[in-house]
């Protein structure tokens, strides 16, 4: 596939996450408009390092491994997911303890 | 790597120190000894003698650079502990925990100094930005508290996706993570992946360092935080993380310059005139320190902006200047029991020590000379001089620094000029001594730079 | 082997030391041992300048240079004394004068306070040092440096009875006026200085110096000399002063005004001649030995006659000094111009005119001081008296020293003796117009002193009308100074330290402040702890260096 | 060796009065090691072209190329001497003068004191700018601490400006720093540079702005007034008397060296200012009431002859400034300590609740008059001397409009002659009032202090030559490069 | 257009559509299954480009771990109501339009980007099995990996802190 098309699809699911957090008040909803978004990033990744290893592949290079670095990146970006979503989720849950409420407007005893 | 392994372990002693020991001194006490060893294996790497020999396959390098400034981080965080580790029981109960927290966060910061690849910056970064996130919100019946934990998670969750995006897009656009990689590109003009990408790190790695306009969680993070973690997470690791950012765009966008040489004086400027101006009008000395790390982050990030060997040397001064500046101030903000300027009226009538340690590290950060902070100010401008045509840059800096002066001196009026019934604060003689000992070094390199700086090159 | 002249410094020194000893020890010492002190420090003086005199009589002309004053690049301004013939003939003057004025006042101020007393004649002597310096100055510097040290005298003598406000604000103005002629005389120096790098006499009137100056120089420098001429010696328009310092408390002081500082004017003047080219200046020199003691003479029954020899002599009623003197100056300035001559004319008229009115209010009305003046007002002791006649001899036969052509041939003493130094005009006038001119002032004048007499010889303190007013008033020139330069002057200054001090520049400057607390009052509302709108403020900024960078930067 | 002596006493002295609890030891110290000071300054004369003795060299910061040495030619000396001179007096003046915190006091003052004889000393760009913000803390502290009623915000004024000048002379500093081939700090290096007129011009205002506040010259002389009136009185001498010099020292060791090509260009601007600044100051001086506004806007009427005096760039006007210099910091001084005296026996500095003072305290009186009237230049004083070279100097500089610029100074002659004798006349002169019926007369420390001061000021007035040959080196130079200059310019 | 251009198409357009369901659901849990959705789209993208272990391990960590844990936590504050409040218009039309201007502003300016003509290989390629990946993961990348269990020891610790009750 033309890496364009990646490219756009990719760019389109992250600005559709941008666009989550800009328009929700639920803070879980927030949180998951930003896995959205490195949902997008992941995909992105694969995609090159796909590109890359056909490059590779096209330059002669049968036995490449060109591309492994990308997806082990996605990896990578799991995992840190993974721990962001459970002190993220912690967070939360420690906020609706106190005030009954995930809404982010609510969060406004700092400002100024 | 001595620092990195032995900080992890540290970690993981003190985790499980929390349930050995139920005295909290015994913790702390092995955690400033674990400090003091981690300071010493760092400056031991420095001298050559490595005790782990790690292939990293080229994603981690501890060169000078990176090893002075761990040192750096680490003797900040010395001072730190030793004067405000016993402020911690005051946050909860989780004693133990705060300080494996603070261990895994030098851990990242090791990482964030000396990385090669954008994998580990990735990384690095994270690894500080969880435990903090933490940190902010572990005074869990403070509302505050919890508010600026979920802001600056949220914030922070959504500029690591802005990293992500910007590593992905240079990844498509040079087939690697590794930074010198990045760096080269043989055709006159650079990819159009490769400098959005670029200029989306140079977004995120802003939004870490508090620098406008992506500063915005910072004052309310560090207002509603323990006072004794947001001295930790306004000065080692801020600096920490410009480390990185520099190491960034020289190493992977030094090449890049041309593109986002603009960009990053429009950022500087942004963050020194937001910084300043609106911490002119603040009530709370703890929220006015958020605005001034704001606004320091502005002169810092000069040194982004110059990239030149007195840019690094600068950052690094700098990074000493401020931290030490700042840790002391928050380690008697800490004490006080009303944050407001007023209620440091008085001050130096009681406690003239604590005052007069408390104006040196103020005239520090507000760049008086004699101090280190001047030096340090001094060789951002001077970085940014030599780096070109951009006088105005400098004068507007200037004139910035001129206003901290008015934000910065209030603090002094306050304890000095003004009467007032000042809290009467309880402090132990060690740490008196330990302030005393900041400011001296304050002075010191105030003086005589080299005293870091020539660690640098042998 | 240096010349005896040499020496002349004492002649200035032992003023300055009876200034000092006069000065610091006027608490301590008795008033005898003050008088004693004052007088005879001028006594000494006068012996060794009647000394100097006679050398100068026979040929001993002497620069007397002692150390450098200033001395900087090119310019070399050396502290020198010039001796000869003028300066010795006003050394003669000033000693001797100042002497009898000395011993006058050893009378006239023995009711004092021993503290006042000696501070009296510790300013006495500290006048006659400056005026020493003045006219024995080699330079115009050393010159200067006497004529300020006048001003202050004056200043101080003035305002003797510091308790006084009227007189304090006399003695300050007279010595703001003098500053101006003062200011006038220090850029001719600078003038010079400027085209000639030099500021000593012997210098600067060699011909091959004076020919260095163009016309233009020559007009500046002589106009601006001529304007500190002028403020030293009370002339229009500058003489404002005089008449207040007349109104002081000392008759004495009121003397040395009318008198020496006015000398001063005319030294300055006849010294820098030859950038006049005039032959009117010896003259004037003559007429001030004559109204000193017209203003000596004042205030004091005993001395109507006295007194009545001086308003004459100043008047210009022939055979008196004045009269010879004036006409001297009359004569000159018709040679120049006839209508600088209707102006001279004019002003003498008016001199006889308010010599005799106060001559007549004085004597003829009833007393009007205050009764504190009244116990002043009482028989001479013999110190006082003589000194008068002395004068009034002198005024008498002081004028025919300078006696012109037209009545005696070389009558002109004074003339032929200071001719090394004042380059004399050829009169080309026949004495046919010199004696109508003079008979011409003489009538003029005769007749207003009977226009005099008749207006005030029943002079009660009553309403003066028309031109009379305008005359009681000073000409109003007083009031018109004020209204065109001290009023705006004290508006202006009020109007800056109240308004543009405060409000404009300061207010620019604490405006700067101000923005700076607003700005951040409205800044910081930015934060508004909202994290939907730091995202979007953030994305906002994204966006905005986005499109800079991929569309807008070339 | 003695510069480097000059500043280390002072400092070294003052780091240890901080810790003198005792008040009246404290102030004997402070007294002590002032006069020690002094002797070395004088000592310095002795050895007057033995510059190895005088000079001071060591490596600083060489990676920066910034180094800790201090030269003292003769206008750094005459300097000095007037630093030295001032402290003593300052000291002697306020003997019977209690402060809280006495240590803090003496130990800043004496701190600030380094902090000036630095920026005469400093032979390094760096070095200079140290000195220079160092000057300023102390006194920042000395204003807000023991000042009067409304010190805080006004010392902070003052504190604000000047750091802001300050600071863009940094700039300044920086850009010429980034110029030099060497990439030195250092004066040599500095004076070496070849820069052409476009490239100077920046950094010529940048620099002149800091001078120009220091000193302070219309328009940017507003803390002046304030300051002077809030600050405590000793601290207003020192101001006055010598830290204003700092801003004059700059034009003649920095600025006019360097950027002669700027200096000479904007001659003309700068004189125009600080003459208007002049009559300004002048004319709101005559309308002041309070004694320490009127001292403090004759102040600022002076300093603008100052610095008219050097932008005439010849060897008169220049020479005067050196002389004006010491004259002006010896003079204000002591009509600070007269003002002072006023003020501590009645109570305030109304001229117009004052008067009669002759009579109670006649030998404060003349003392007082004959400072003022030195204050207004009379001949045979010290200032008369330095004025009448500026004057000169003006009227002989090579611009079209000299005559004028003498003129307009001139009628500050007038001016100040008038405000001068306005304020003995108020508050000497008259009936006393009850304010001023109980005054004593001055002390026997004051009535020492003044009478150095008259001294010095006679001495000066009727010898100055000595002085004017100790600055003549290094206008000298200076003129002539100025002559090249010209010449090169009008070509 | 063969059945892999299809196949794109069809996960791209439910990728897409799912996504903007997500932020436009007012029930939260509604949100929560459609990133579910968008999750296995994203899988099936993974498939598509034979990345067959971050294919599975996005099913297993993300739309199984992660999302339930989401799900959980909504469930468990009682959020599945339909009447969500909702931003200001403005400020969510200004969102939208922030948003929409970025994707934009990108897309324009990636669009001639020196890669464009470049393919990502679909279907076939080895890089993207567990071999492969595996092999590189615990040599090369042994060292992130082993730091990666930092980030994980501190989430637990932070997870211990902040949910511990006191």
């Amino acid at each position: 596939m033309p890496i364009n098309y990646y490219i756009f699809l990719s760019l389109a699911l992250f600005c559709i996450g941008i666009v989550g957090v800009l328009t929700r008040r639920n803070a879980i909803i927030i949180f998951m408009c930003i896995e959205l978004m490195l949902n997008a990033v992941n995909l992105l990744l694969v995609a090159f390092s796909k590109m890359h290893h056909n490059a590779a592949l096209l330059a002669g290079d049968a036995t490449t491994i060109a591309g492994t670095d990308g997806q082990l990146f996605v990896f990578f970006i799991m995992v840190v997911a993974a721990a962001e979503v459970s002190v993220g989720l912690a967070i939360i849950v420690m906020m609706y303890r106190n005030i009954h409420s995930v809404d982010v407007n609510f969060l406004n005893r700092l400002k100024h | 790597m001595n620092a990195l392994i032995l900080s992890a372990i540290l970690g993981v002693i003190l985790m499980f120190s929390g349930i050995l020991f139920k005295q909290k001194a015994a913790i702390r006490n092995i955690a400033i000894t674990g400090m003091v060893l981690l300071l010493a294996v760092n400056v031991m790497e420095m001298c050559g003698i490595v005790f782990f020999n790690v292939n990293t396959h080229g994603m981690i390098v501890f060169d000078r650079f990176a090893l002075l400034f761990t040192t750096i981080a680490f003797a900040s965080t010395l001072l730190y502990l030793l004067l405000s580790a016993r402020d911690m029981e005051k946050v909860g109960v989780n004693y133990a925990e705060y300080f494996t927290l603070i261990f895994f966060i030098l851990c990242g910061i090791t990482l964030t100094a000396s990385f090669k690849s954008l994998l580990i910056l990735f990384l690095g970064i994270e690894i500080i930005s969880i435990p903090l996130y933490i940190l902010t919100g572990s005074d869990k019946r403070n509302l505050k508290s919890n508010e600026a934990s979920l802001k600056y998670f949220l914030l922070g969750a959504f500029s690591t996706g802005l990293m992500l995006m910007g590593i992905a897009l240079i990844y498509g656009a040079m087939g690697t993570f590794d930074t010198t990689s990045i760096n080269i590109f043989t055709e006159g003009k650079p990819s159009l992946l490769l400098v959005t990408g670029m200029l989306l790190l140079l977004f995120s790695m802003s939004f870490k360092v508090s620098a406008a306009p992506f500063h915005f969680w910072t004052p309310d993070v560090y207002d509603g935080a323990p006072t004794v973690f947001t001295s930790f997470m306004a000065t080692i690791v801020k600096a920490a993380v410009f480390i990185g950012f520099i190491r960034l765009f020289d190493e992977a966008f030094g090449l890049l310059r041309p593109e986002w040489k603009l960009f990053v004086a429009l950022i500087v400027v942004a963050t020194l005139f937001i910084g300043n101006i609106t911490a002119v009008f603040q009530q709370s000395v703890k929220r006015m320190l958020a605005y001034s790390s704001i606004a320091q982050a502005g002169f810092m990030m000069m040194a982004v902006y110059a990239m030149n060997t007195d840019a690094k040397e600068g950052l690094l001064l700098y990074a000493v200047a401020y931290s030490f500046a700042t840790i002391g101030i928050f380690a008697v903000l800490i004490k006080m029991k009303d944050y407001t300027f007023d209620g440091f009226n008085g001050f130096a009538k009681h406690q003239p020590l604590l005052a007069a340690t408390t104006t040196i590290f103020l005239l520090s950060l507000a760049g008086i000379p004699l101090t280190a902070g001047f030096l340090s100010k001094f060789y951002m401008l001077k970085a940014a001089m030599v780096a070109g045509n951009n006088l105005w840059l400098v004068i507007f800096a200037v004139l910035m620094a001129a206003v901290s002066v008015y934000y910065y001196f209030r603090v002094i009026q306050a304890m000095y000029f003004k009467e007032g019934d000042a809290q009467p604060i309880e402090v132990s003689r060690s740490f008196k001594l330990t302030l005393v000992v900041l400011a001296v070094l304050i002075i010191v390199f105030g003086i005589y730079p080299d005293l870091i700086l020539s660690h640098l090159y042998f | 082997m240096q010349n005896v002249l040499q020496i002349v410094y004492l002649i200035p020194l032992l003023p300055l030391i009876g200034f000092l000893i006069n000065g610091l020890g006027r608490k301590h010492l008795s008033k005898s041992m003050i008088s004693a002190v004052g007088c005879g420090s001028i006594l000494i003086s006068f012996a060794l300048s009647i000394w100097v005199f006679l050398q100068v009589k026979g040929g001993n002309v002497h620069t007397a240079h002692y150390f450098d004053f200033i001395s900087v690049g090119k310019l070399k301004i050396p502290f020198e004394f010039k001796i000869d013939q003028l300066s010795s003939l006003f050394l003669l003057i000033i000693t001797g004068i100042g002497f009898l004025i000395h011993l006058y006042s050893t009378s006239y101020m023995k009711e004092e306070k021993s503290e006042h007393f000696g501070r009296y004649f510790s300013y006495l002597n500290l006048f006659i040092f400056s005026m020493l310096l003045l006219v024995m100055g080699g330079n115009f510097v050393v010159m200067f440096i006497g004529w300020e040290g006048v001003g202050l005298c004056s200043y101080l003598l003035i305002g003797f009875w510091f308790k006084k406000h009227e007189y304090n604000k006399a003695a300050s103005k007279a010595f703001i006026m003098n500053r101006i002629g003062d200011l006038a005389f220090l850029i001719a120096i600078f003038w010079l200085i400027a085209k000639l790098s030099t500021v000593s006499f012997d210098e600067v009137f060699t011909a091959a110096n004076i020919a260095k100056l163009s016309s233009l120089d020559i007009t500046v420098i002589t106009i601006l000399l001529f304007v500190g001429a002028t403020g030293k010696s009370a002339q229009i328009p500058l003489y404002t002063w005089l008449p207040d310092a007349m109104a002081g408390p000392t008759p004495v002081s009121a003397l040395i005004h009318a008198a020496t500082m006015v000398t001063a004017g005319i030294y300055m003047i006849a010294r820098s001649n030859i950038l006049y080219s005039l032959s009117v200046i010896h003259a004037m020199g003559g007429e001030q030995d004559i109204r000193n003691m017209g203003g000596l003479s004042k205030k004091l029954k005993i001395t109507f006659i006295t007194f009545l020899i001086g308003c004459i002599a100043i008047a210009g009623i022939p055979p008196f000094s004045g009269f010879f003197s004036k006409d001297a100056i009359l004569l000159s300035a018709f040679i120049k111009n006839p209508v600088l001559y209707g102006v001279a004319l004019f002003a003498a008229l008016l001199t006889a005119f308010y010599m005799f009115r106060l001559l007549f209010i004085t004597f003829s009305g009833k007393f009007r001081g205050t009764h504190d003046q009244e116990h002043h007002l009482h028989e001479s002791p013999p110190a006082m008296t003589i000194p008068l006649i002395v004068l009034a001899i002198l005024a008498i036969i002081g004028g025919f020293v300078g006696i012109p052509e037209v009545f005696m041939h070389g009558g002109d003493k004074l003339g032929e003796f200071l001719s090394p130094v004042i380059t004399e005009q050829e009169h080309h006038v026949s004495h046919a117009t010199e004696y109508m001119l003079m008979g011409l002032s003489t009538g003029l004048v005769i007749a207003m002193i009977i226009f005099a007499w008749f207006k005030f010889r029943n002079y009660q303190r009553s309403e003066a009308t028309g031109f009379g007013k305008v005359l009681e008033n000073k000409w109003y020139v007083d009031e018109i100074y004020d209204a065109a330069i001290v009023k705006p002057i004290k508006k202006a200054g009020t109007f800056f330290s109240q308004v543009f001090d405060n409000k404009v520049i300061d207010g620019m400057v604490n405006g700067v402040g101000r923005l700076m607390q607003y700005s951040s009052r409205q800044l910081r509302l930015v934060q508004s702890g909202q994290v939907g709108n730091y995202v979007l403020l953030m994305v906002i900024s994204m966006v905005l260096i986005f499109v800079i960078q991929f569309f807008l930067r070339k | 060796m003695i510069s480097l002596l000059l500043i280390l006493l002072p400092l070294l002295t003052g780091l240890a009065a901080f810790f003198i609890k005792d008040e009246k030891l404290v102030r004997t110290w402070a007294v002590l090691t002032s006069f020690a000071t002094l002797t070395i300054a004088i000592l310095s004369l002795c050895c007057m072209n033995d510059t190895k003795s005088l000079n001071y060299h060591c490596e600083w910061l060489p990676s920066l190329g910034a180094s800790f040495s201090l030269k003292m030619d003769g206008v750094a000396q005459l300097l000095c001497l007037l630093n030295t001179i001032a402290y003593p007096l300052v000291f002697i003046a306020g003997w019977d003068k209690t402060y809280k915190n006495a240590k803090n006091f003496f130990a800043l003052m004496l701190l600030a004191q380094a902090g000036i004889m630095g920026v005469f000393l400093a032979a390094d760009a760096l070095l200079f700018y140290f000195f220079w913000e160092l000057a300023l803390i102390p006194m920042y502290f000395l204003c807000s601490q023991w000042g009067g009623e409304k010190r805080v915000a006004v010392t902070f004024k003052f504190f604000i400006y000047t750091f802001i000048g300050s600071l863009l002379m940094l700039i300044s500093i920086l850009y010429l720093y980034g110029q030099t081939p060497d990439h030195s700090f250092s004066i040599e290096s500095f004076y070496n540079l070849k820069l052409t007129s476009k490239q100077q011009s920046i950094p010529f205002w940048l620099m002149f702005v800091a001078f120009a506040v220091k000193m302070p010259i219309f328009p940017v002389h507003t803390w002046q007034p304030d300051t002077y009136e809030q600050a405590p009185t000793s601290t207003t001498m020192i101001l006055s008397g010598v830290m204003v010099k700092m801003g004059v020292f700059g034009l003649i060791r920095w600025l006019f060296p360097i950027l002669s090509t700027a200096s000479f260009v904007w001659g003309d601007v700068i004189t125009l200012i600080a003459i208007i600044g002049m009559i300004y100051a002048s004319l709101i001086a005559l309308r002041q009431d309070d004694l320490k506004r009127l001292v403090a806007y004759s102040s600022i009427a002076h300093i603008g002859l100052l610095c008219a005096g050097m932008f005439t760039q010849n060897a008169s006007g220049m020479q005067g400034v050196m002389i004006q210099m010491f004259s002006h910091g010896i003079n204000i001084i002591g009509l600070w300590i007269v003002v002072d005296w006023i003020e501590r026996k009645t109570g305030t500095r109304k001229m117009s609740e004052l008067g009669g003072l002759a009579q109670k305290a006649p030998a404060l009186t003349i003392f007082f008059v004959i400072i003022a009237l030195a204050n207004i230049a009379l001949p045979l004083t010290n200032a008369f001397v330095g004025e009448f070279l500026i004057f000169n100097g003006l009227l002989g500089s090579f611009t079209l409009y000299n005559v004028w610029y003498t003129v307009l100074a001139g009628v500050c002659i007038i001016l100040g002659a008038a405000y001068t004798l306005r304020m003995i006349r108020k508050v000497a002169y008259g009936e006393v009032n009850e304010l001023t019926a109980n005054v004593s007369d001055i002390s026997i420390n004051g009535k020492l202090a003044l009478g150095i001061i008259v001294v010095l000021i006679l001495a000066a007035g009727i010898y100055p030559q000595p002085i004017l040959d100790l600055t003549s080196g290094s206008t000298d130079s200076l003129v002539d490069k100025f002559d090249i200059l010209r010449k090169a310019l009008l070509k | 257009m063969g059945i892999t251009q299809i196949l794109f198409w069809f996960l791209s357009i439910v990728a897409i559509f799912s996504a903007l369901m997500v932020i436009s659901s007012k029930n939260p849990v509604h949100s929560v299954l459609w990133l579910i959705l968008t999750f296995f789209s994203i899988s099936g993208h993974y498939i598509l480009l034979n990345a067959q272990f971050l294919a599975i391990v996005n099913i297993i960590v993300y739309a199984g771990a992660i999302m339930v844990l989401f799900l959980f936590v909504i469930m468990l504050m009682n959020l599945n109501k339909e009447t969500e409040p909702q931003k200001h218009k403005w400020l969510r039309i200004a969102g939208a339009v922030a948003g929409g201007c970025l994707l934009l502003v990108l897309v324009a300016a990636l669009k001639d980007t020196d890669i464009k003509h470049q393919q990502a290989l679909v279907n076939t390629g080895g890089i993207g099995l567990i071999k492969n990946l595996g092999k590189e993961l615990f040599t090369t990348y042994v060292v992130p990996f082993e730091i990666s269990s930092i980030l994980f020891l501190s989430a637990m610790v932070g997870a211990v802190v902040i949910g511990k009750k006191e």
